[in-house]
């Protein structure tokens, strides 16, 4: 069996200039902290960040904002990271905003194999311009497109071997909905354990979405 | 004259029942927690991922995986439930949520709602709540009347909107409002204030219901 | 807090004639059988069941096809029971194939509140007739619209007195997603436990969905 | 000469490599597992909600809640993971499915394919086989070469579609067909007959490969 696990300097290799990532973690909880720090000393350039917020300043992805790192980010909610609004007006970077259910139901779209599907969430609002809107049985739709990434950083709390992954509590957020969604699953986390001692009925993500898995993720310091 | 917030955050609680399953929203919504009655059995969302959201965490006895969708440490009430994104909002969207609780920048006559942007000023992102509002079966908005006298009950919200006709009821510190077909129908007044009052501080246009009594 | 555990015949009591039924199940396994027994007892007709398949004989829906109480069956597959050929022909039950993931995934779009999604199965089929076809990057999909039921017959293993429910290994199947798509919900139980007893982490049918808890659901004999 | 389905099964499985997620129809296609190398990790999709499918269940030690997708007792392998229907359809449309291995009635030149139903004769459901030949990353389909002679392998399919496009290879006791943007080259035949009967045996037209070589 392939070996998966890998140092932090190995697992980010692949990831270039101009990569579109998708970050799991919701204001930063369930965010892989260790891998955003390897990725600031890596210094890579024009990313496009997929993830639910913007972080806040010193934790998850704000890191990589405030390292100018960010071309693009798509995410729900800004508003806990000024860095974000400041680039946004200088127009270094650009900001795609989604409702988070939309941008949840992508991700998982993306997985999924749909080419799209149709939610009432922002009819007749900024989000729908642009977008095509079908009436089903009465009621207005917007259609939705999936989202893909070359990469999805996740953050996991035990790991087996094969990869299969569970989350801690409200860590789980956007991770396992990425791990279906990018060509290459890295995931950092706490507890890396053998084949076998995870429960089939507890796995969350299963270790065939998992290219390459880190340990070392810490709980994050209060 | 009590704490305005709490005036709000009361009224909103009546109106939760038994059985119900409520997403609150941050800031003044969050409060409506604390007056619920105690043999209630309302089940709290929180739509970074999980039902059965409890209290606040004790100091020093915070769970660093467990925060709410403001991100304060939080604790969970035994039979909660964890989950993913997808599945947080196909909960909100699907309509399992029976009351949503959000404060808002303007609302208007039809039930039209506009709290998540102001252009050129305020840009944080809509989160969830677009997705909250078209889903819960019940939107109540819980804000200030006014904001320092400027109207926010509007014949037509003037700031872009989140959702249009999703609103159902607005509890603010003077009043409670219905949003019916005919448009807003005052049903409530704090007895601190008079109808007049109400209507100053009101740009749309007030049907006082038949049925008008205080608010309590 | 409201008392949900029920008798079998005071759960099934709001189940008249012609009522739409999404029943759990994979080959009758995941099946809730008492509660298909008790309907076969009450002999409700002209019922619609959406289930993966239909059955096989003496085991699952094929008990309440058997017993001449279902007018449309949709399913993904039927092979297995012969009675439904037999019907079909005569004309007595309708009979709707519907591609298994399309079906799961339409009755998850129901419980999540999509007007639909587009998928690549079943393009250029027979299940393509009289859908709307849209081309999304080139490619063409279906456009499949949510289901929706009356009432959904989950089988548990173990459920709590809030209705948060677990299955046990492939009983799963398409219990968790009938349980977000039907008006009531019954889930019939192998173990009724205390609230607090099943791991937040690992309650897959959260108690939100659950209206009526039947326990006594026994695992079938081989 | 070897038993039909031995052949047809052990050729299949070298199409399957180390890391592999696959899934095995039911019949011939499930035999493919016996053939797999020992230290291959190859892990087996049960649709009806599983990944890490293991061996067949002993006789008097089946456990009544894990079947396959053909419904018999089954066991999973240490590192397995159970899930519900739209997550198992979401791995296989998702394109996270390596390769899957089915059975068919008619396969044509260009790849489609017809496997579920003969109007008037056989209406069984397509299960899951139109969501797997057309999620699957490739497409290999098991089956003898004819139906007692009547050919299986067409210009065109007369049977109902069950997806246009989507097979990759035909396995038969005699030959392995792949299909591409010319046709179906024949690459591998079974010494044990010649390419003169392999045609004679195929409707559609077929190329032979430079490098035919013996199947083994």
């Amino acid at each position: 069996m392939k070996n998966k696990i890998k140092t932090v300097e190995e697992a980010i290799e692949p990831i270039k200039d101009g990569a579109i990532i998708m970050v799991g973690g919701f204001m930063a909880t369930g965010t892989p902290e260790i891998l955003i720090d390897a990725l600031v000393v890596k210094g890579v350039k024009n990313l496009t960040i997929i993830c639910n917020d913007g972080g806040y300043p010193g934790r998850g992805v704000a890191k990589l904002i405030s390292a100018h790192q960010v071309k693009t980010l798509i995410a729900s909610h800004v508003g806990l990271n000024p860095e974000v609004g400041t680039q946004m007006v200088s127009g270094e970077m650009e900001v795609i905003l989604v409702p988070q259910g939309t941008l949840a139901e992508r991700i998982r779209g993306a997985g999924a194999g749909l080419g799209g599907f149709l939610t009432p969430t922002g009819v007749g609002t900024i989000v729908a311009e642009g977008k095509q809107v079908l009436t089903i049985g009465g009621k207005d739709y917007l259609l939705e497109l999936p989202l893909k990434a070359d990469f999805a950083l996740v953050r996991g709390t035990v790991t087996d071997k094969k990869g299969n992954t569970c989350y801690s509590k409200s860590t789980r957020n956007f991770n396992p909905l990425i791990a279906t969604a990018a060509e290459m699953v890295i995931v950092a986390t706490e507890k890396i354990v053998e084949i076998g001692e995870i429960d089939p009925e507890h796995v969350v993500t299963s270790g065939i979405f998992v290219d390459v898995i880190v340990g070392g993720e810490k709980p994050w310091q209060i | 004259m009590a704490d305005i917030k709490e005036i709000i955050a009361r009224r909103v609680a009546k109106e939760l029942k038994d059985g119900d399953v409520v997403n609150l929203g941050i800031g003044l919504p969050t409060m409506v927690a604390n007056y619920i009655p105690h043999d209630y059995d309302v089940t709290f969302q929180s739509e970074n991922g999980f039902l059965g959201l409890g209290t606040a965490a004790e100091k020093g006895k915070e769970d660093i995986d467990l925060v709410n969708a403001g991100a304060q440490y939080v604790t969970v009430k035994p039979g909660a439930m964890f989950f993913d994104s997808a599945t947080s909002f196909g909960i909100i969207r699907g309509g399992h949520v029976d009351a949503t609780v959000l404060g808002s920048l303007q609302v208007d006559q039809e039930g039209n709602l506009a709290n998540w942007i102001i252009p050129g000023v305020m840009l944080p992102g809509m989160g969830g709540a677009m997705d909250l509002v078209v889903g819960a079966k019940k939107v109540i908005i819980a804000m200030q009347h006014t904001n320092k006298g400027q109207h926010k009950i509007l014949k037509r919200c003037t700031l872009p909107f989140t959702a249009l006709k999703v609103v159902d009821m607005i509890v603010t510190e003077m009043a409670v409002l219905e949003v019916t077909e005919m448009g807003l129908v005052l049903t409530e007044i704090n007895p601190e204030y008079t109808v007049e009052q109400v209507r100053e501080a009101t740009e749309a246009p007030l049907i006082i219901s038949p049925h008008l009594k205080d608010m309590i």
